[in-house]
């Protein structure tokens, strides 16, 4: 409860932060608080918005889905193999750490404008780190885990469903918490780039009418989303036995 | 490799002998198919094992005891000899074996009952069956107040008896135990020896246990083999006596004190040498 | 090399090569992607006219600037918050959702604080990389065995003696490890604000170049970009490397 | 079908597709136009055309160009679709002593990026007025309301603004010089496609342009009503849209489609002085007029 | 709480008595000013360490043994009771004691060399003297092949033994150690024990030695106090009446096999109590 609590404070005094900042900054480069969640109310009751937000979401919803399968599967390909992941993991980090923003030039000339290449540069940030993680896990799985099995005589699959599966979850769980954050935060850039729907595109013609009400409305519902999912993968991610 | 060196204070108890597992002429060398480094880990090694046997095998860090528990489960191939269990040539695991390693190889998602009864489950036994036999050995080792827990809420010793209760419900013929005490400090340990000796009494299943620490061999065995530094070789084997009913008291008897200097003096010279190679 | 080495150098080759026929072959429509060679040969132009020099040479030192900064103010903070663990745990939810927020959102006010131009991009970036920084921190604060500490007391060290000579390097591995995220995060800052909101440096020549069909200055940059990452990575990844094997255990 | 437009709902230039589609225009000259493609702008929008199933769209004339000389593209320019650049302005802060665009001389002033049209309409600005551009600093602020953040923390003295911006934020600041009274008219935008789809459909391609032309003179019949339709279909502020409409209806913003000459070597000469021309224009080989309803065709 | 109960075999050759360091009535609570928790870790504990003493705790895990040593360091503040070291109330870690500790406390980043010299480079010592007695502590303990070898290149015994030799360095008068063998086998760990009691005779010092291994305890010491499950208590101290001279040869006396079972049955029933409880 004292957590709870602890948080609950850390809430009320970053909003007291922005409303110094809103102090110092005026209105027209820092909405305060209050108003920025009128703005947010505003926006909430319109059909705009929500077709924003059900097009970045579609996008997200379908990179993320692409992201964690993809990551899954070409994680578990790798790991299998000892040599393939030690091959492979300065490759995947090299993608990790790269800027992918320029590469995205060539998602639009691959995809064109549009729901695909959203979805395609979104999972262009979740896939590399949901795979890396499981590549890793899968690498690591204890070795007495995989000899009991072979003490117990399981079939290939037996041991893939019952052993290795479950001794790789919490490491994908973590990996998939990434692969989240990043998916969206691809698919938000994408729309910011260049697009003609979604939040990101909403926060981009704000920006270009220095509409900063809508710029912190959107900051502020993406940011309790974001944060809102991820705890609720953490509860889960906790639930896991390790 | 003189047997019985120790003269015996108890009658034997022992059933007449009969052959359960044989090694002949083992010897195991990592990477001997590549054109890396080769490392001779173990032997050449000849071993019997009788039925219903307790068997231990002490020896220096090191000198190839995992590996030989490896070999005679099926879980590698030798480099050169023959491995027999119950009379057939292994190739795999054979039916009838039960291994329990030197790591925690308890199933971190799973339950002390589901980890206790997976084997039981893959093997296809009914389910009243299964319920049956988990709660036998749940209790009988002492883990009836966490048979809901998670292996991450036991401590590293009660892990290990998970591991004991997941190999023993499947009942084997021959139980193969790799340091199971290895987290134990050494009181614990002999404590837990007895357990193992209610229970080998119990099933009347023959037992390999490797184990670092000469009391608990001298203390729970009917013989125990020394092997030398690696690459290990059996250089004595010692007839402990024992009668088939008997516990850690017996610690407390002169015996037992012969018995260990035994096993000492054997081991002072390998551990030298052992000790004096790198890490 | 090893023999893995060899093998990712191999398999690096033929992908490359691979996208060499690619496009050689007219599969690939050159407006939409050109052969390696020929990015090769555009950036070494890029780099010979020296047009480009300075929006180059300016992205570079932004993201040198912030890597920097967000590795000694991640420290600090993590430090201080590693110091107060009411303020850490309820912190910790935030921090772990943090990649979630798209940070360029905040640029307009970085503008207010920071005024335009390089600073306001260096406070996205660190604003982008620092996270990385406070949780490598907060890891290595924690995982300094509990044992050294005691061992510095018995030592008769003063705290700050204790600060410097134990946890600092006790922590290094988690540290450094950080420091390396910061800077390929600080890489991603600065390009992307570049790319999205600036009107200077690669990031903007990029899409700058994509905005005016300039393919091959576009894929020239755009490899700049793909070596400065990848040598910089592969660098502080076998620093990172030695680290890690001798000091952790 | 969906086409795509620049600035979509962030400028004016849709404003008569956004009309066109209100009024059922489009359907009734035979093409029926269900969604519009905006974005960012420039090259990005040419090149969602290019991508599209109905691969026609209206882009800033620049890009076009762009698009023609660098990307080795197939296309043409079919139709004209704005031609004045009345929304930019130059402004400066209230209280500030710069009276006249010659002040600016030796003081810094705000564009957007290098080589974008707020710096091409500042030069061609300068140029109306004899200003030798090495005399004042031109600073890339990265977008308008960065631009005018430099001006109110006083790092620049003006910066470049467009309209519905400076609508907005009218009273904040005061027009130094506003583009309308200096530079003629100028084609801004037009209307592209490629040669494939033009020969394959050049039907559609004529609807489209109909349809917009009767949209256009909507406009111009009744700027209250077409003030509506962009606060209905952009969210503007009822303000805003009407005196955002009411001020371009003065310098005929939106073409009916028909191409001049002159207003598009004006543009052009605003690209040399920005660099991005160089030599003359082949307009012959870009444009084709064969589209456009007969009474708007003409010798180039 | 006899003393002696063992009679001895040897007479014994310590000096005369002269009290080192002394606990009275000491108890450590663990959250004790705290609203949480509390938690009985140690006490109320008596006892006494004559100088030059070779004394040795065992206990069940989790008694409080390393409670013990942190309070008699002075790394810890006892609940209750008090703690003198050569007749001075202490506070903080005093001069003169060294401590080696269960974890491996070896400092990664620092060479071997680097890390024996660190203690005395801290105390000022001057170049010359540092790099004859550095030098000196790592042939002592073994370790001279890998002088400028890094601790994650050495095996947890070799580690163990730079963590001796660190604090040997800086010559303690009393030296606590906390299972310093625990990471190695029992029979390398016997033969670092002569090491140890070699280093006990040169230098003179007064050595508490905390073990799990009874043999270790029963072949080092003058004395053995065995302490209760937690709330550790001394329940029992035995003198051995080794001479001063001895090595690990002993463990083939027959009385040493009486000392190991007089320590076992002491501590089996509280074995058993601590085995009943959690994790
Ligand atoms: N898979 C392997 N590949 C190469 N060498 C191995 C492998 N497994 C073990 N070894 C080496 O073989 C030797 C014997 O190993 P083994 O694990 O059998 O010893 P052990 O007697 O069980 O040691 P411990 O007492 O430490 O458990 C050791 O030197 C070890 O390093
Ligand atoms: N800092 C602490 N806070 C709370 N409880 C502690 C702390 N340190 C130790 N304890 C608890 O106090 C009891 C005694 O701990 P201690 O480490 O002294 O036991 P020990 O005899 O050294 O055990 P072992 O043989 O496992 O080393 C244990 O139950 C332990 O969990
Ligand atoms: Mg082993
Ligand atoms: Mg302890």
């Amino acid at each position: 409860m004292r957590k709870a609590g602890d948080f609950l404070i850390l809430i009320v005094a970053l909003l007291a932060v922005w409303q110094v900042l809103h102090m110092i900054a005026g209105d027209t480069t820092l909405t305060s608080p209050a108003d920025t969640f009128a703005k947010l109310g505003a926006l909430m009751r319109t059909g705009q918005f929500w077709a924003n937000v059900a097009e970045t979401g579609q996008a997200f919803a379908l990179a993320l889905v692409i992201s964690i399968i993809g990551g899954v599967g070409i994680g578990t390909l790798l790991g299998l193999n000892r040599t393939s992941g030690t091959v492979s993991e300065p490759i995947l980090i090299s993608l990790y750490s790269l800027p992918k923003v320029t590469l995205y030039p060539l998602v639009l000339l691959c995809f064109g404008l549009g729901m695909s290449a959203k979805v395609a540069f979104g999972a262009m940030h979740g896939l590399i780190p949901v795979a890396l993680f499981t590549m890793k896990a899968i690498m690591h799985i204890k070795p007495v885990y995989l000899r009991t099995a072979r003490a117990l005589r399981l079939s290939p699959g037996q041991v893939a469903a019952t052993i290795a599966l479950p001794a790789v979850l919490p490491e994908v769980m973590a990996g998939a918490r990434l692969g989240f954050s990043l998916s969206l935060l691809g698919v938000l850039i994408g729309e910011m780039f260049a697009s003609k729907r979604g939040l990101g595109f909403m926060i981009n013609s704000a920006m270009g009418l220095g509409d900063i009400a809508t710029i912190m409305a959107v900051a502020v519902f993406l940011s309790v989303f974001a944060v809102a999912a991820n705890a609720l993968l953490l509860v889960i991610d906790r639930a896991i036995p390790r | 490799m003189s047997r019985a060196a120790v003269a015996p204070k108890y009658p034997s108890a022992m059933p007449a002998p009969e052959v359960h597992a044989r090694l002949t002429g083992v010897t195991r060398i990592y990477g001997a198919g590549t054109s890396g480094t080769k490392l001779h880990a173990l032997g050449p090694v000849d071993l019997t094992l009788e039925r219903g046997e307790f068997f231990s095998v002490v020896g220096p860090s090191g000198c190839g005891k995992s590996t030989l528990l490896d070999v005679l489960a099926g879980l590698a191939v030798p480099t050169d000899g023959t491995v027999e269990f119950e009379g057939k040539a292994i190739r795999g695991v054979p039916d009838g074996v039960g291994v329990v390693f030197q790591e925690d190889a308890s199933f971190a998602w799973l339950t002390v009952r589901d980890n206790v009864a997976f084997g039981l489950r893959r093997a296809g036994v009914d389910a009243a069956e299964i319920a049956r036999r988990v709660d036998y050995a749940i209790g009988f080792m002492g883990l009836r107040d966490f048979a809901n827990a998670y292996p991450s809420q036991l401590s590293g010793g009660m892990r290990q008896r998970v591991c004991i209760a997941r190999t023993l419900v499947l009942q084997p013929r021959l139980i193969l135990l790799d340091e199971p005490f290895g987290a134990l400090d050494q009181q614990t340990r002999l404590l837990m020896g007895d357990e193992l000796l209610r229970l080998w009494r119990e099933t009347g299943a023959t037992v390999l246990l490797i184990t670092h620490a000469l009391d608990e061999a001298a203390m729970l065995s009917d013989r125990v083999g020394v092997m030398s530094a690696r690459p290990g070789v059996f250089i004595d084997f010692v007839a402990t006596g024992w009668p088939r009913e008997r516990d850690s008291r017996i610690v407390s008897d002169a015996h037992f004190g012969a018995i260990t200097a035994r096993l000492w003096e054997k081991l002072r010279a390998e551990s030298l040498k052992s000790l004096g190679s790198a890490p | 090399m090893t023999r893995e080495g060899w093998i990712r150098l191999l398999i690096v080759a033929a992908a490359i090569a691979a996208l060499e026929a690619l496009c050689r072959t007219g599969l690939i429509h050159r407006t939409v992607l050109l052969a390696p060679s020929e990015m090769v040969v555009s950036l070494w132009h890029i780099l010979q006219v020296g047009e480009l020099n300075d929006d180059i040479l300016s992205t570079l030192r932004n993201v040198l600037l912030s890597a920097a900064i967000a590795s000694v103010l991640g420290f600090a903070l993590g430090a201080v918050i590693h110091a107060l663990p009411r303020v850490r745990h309820a912190v910790e939810p935030l921090l772990a959702s943090y990649y979630a927020i798209p940070t360029f959102m905040f640029y307009p006010i970085f503008i207010v604080v920071f005024g335009v131009g390089t600073q306001a991009i260096i406070a996205i970036a660190v604003l982008l990389s620092i996270v990385a920084m406070i949780t490598a921190t907060l890891t290595g604060l924690d995982r300094i065995p509990p044992v050294l500490r005691k061992t510095a007391r018995v030592f008769r060290m003063s705290p700050a003696k204790r600060a410097v000579m134990v946890d600092l390097p006790a922590a290094a591995p988690y540290l450094f490890t950080g420091v390396k995220l910061t800077f390929a995060y600080s890489l991603i800052g600065v390009i992307a604000s570049e790319f999205i909101l600036s009107g200077a440096g690669i990031g903007y020549a990029i899409a700058y170049a994509y905005n005016n069909f300039n393919n091959p200055r576009m894929y020239g940059l755009m490899l700049l970009v793909i070596i400065v990452a990848v040598a910089a990575n592969t660098a502080l990844d076998a620093v990172d490397r030695r680290l890690q094997a001798r000091l952790r255990r | 079908e969906e086409i795509s437009v620049t600035q979509w709902g962030q400028s004016l230039y849709g404003a008569p597709f956004a009309v066109g589609m209100d009024k059922g225009l489009f359907k009734k000259a035979g093409i029926d136009i269900t969604g519009i493609i905006g974005s960012a702008g420039g090259g990005t929008t040419v090149r969602n055309i290019l991508a599209s199933a109905t691969p026609y769209g209206e882009v800033a004339l620049p890009a076009a160009l762009a698009a023609a000389a660098q990307g080795g593209l197939d296309l043409i320019i079919v139709n004209v679709g704005t031609h004045t650049v009345a929304e930019s302005s130059l402004v400066t802060m209230p209280n500030s002593d710069i009276k006249t665009i010659d002040d600016l001389v030796g003081k810094k002033v705000a564009i957007t990026s290098p080589k974008s049209s707020s710096e091409m309409i500042f030069l061609m600005e300068l140029k109306a007025k004899g200003i030798d551009p090495a005399k004042i600093t031109r600073v890339a602020a990265g977008g308008y309301p960065p631009a005018l953040t430099m001006l109110e923390q006083g790092a620049v003295s003006a910066a470049g603004l467009i309209e519905p911006l400076s609508i907005i934020r009218k009273d904040r600041y005061r027009t130094v010089l506003a583009a309308k009274d200096v530079l003629p008219p100028m084609t801004t935008s037009v209307g592209i496609t490629t040669r494939e789809f033009a020969k394959a459909h050049p039907d559609k391609l004529k609807a489209i342009i109909a349809g917009r032309r009767a949209a256009v003179e909507a406009i111009y019949a009744n700027p209250g009503e077409a003030a509506a339709v962009l606060q209905k279909m952009w969210n503007f502020d009822p303000a805003v849209a009407k005196v955002a409409v009411d001020n371009m209806i003065g310098p005929k913003m939106w073409s009916l489609g028909d191409f001049d000459r002159a207003e598009l070597e004006r543009t052009v000469d605003g690209l040399r002085l920005i660099g991005e021309v160089k030599g003359e224009i082949d307009w012959s080989k870009l444009i084709d007029q064969s589209f456009l309803p007969a009474d708007l065709q003409r010798k180039l």
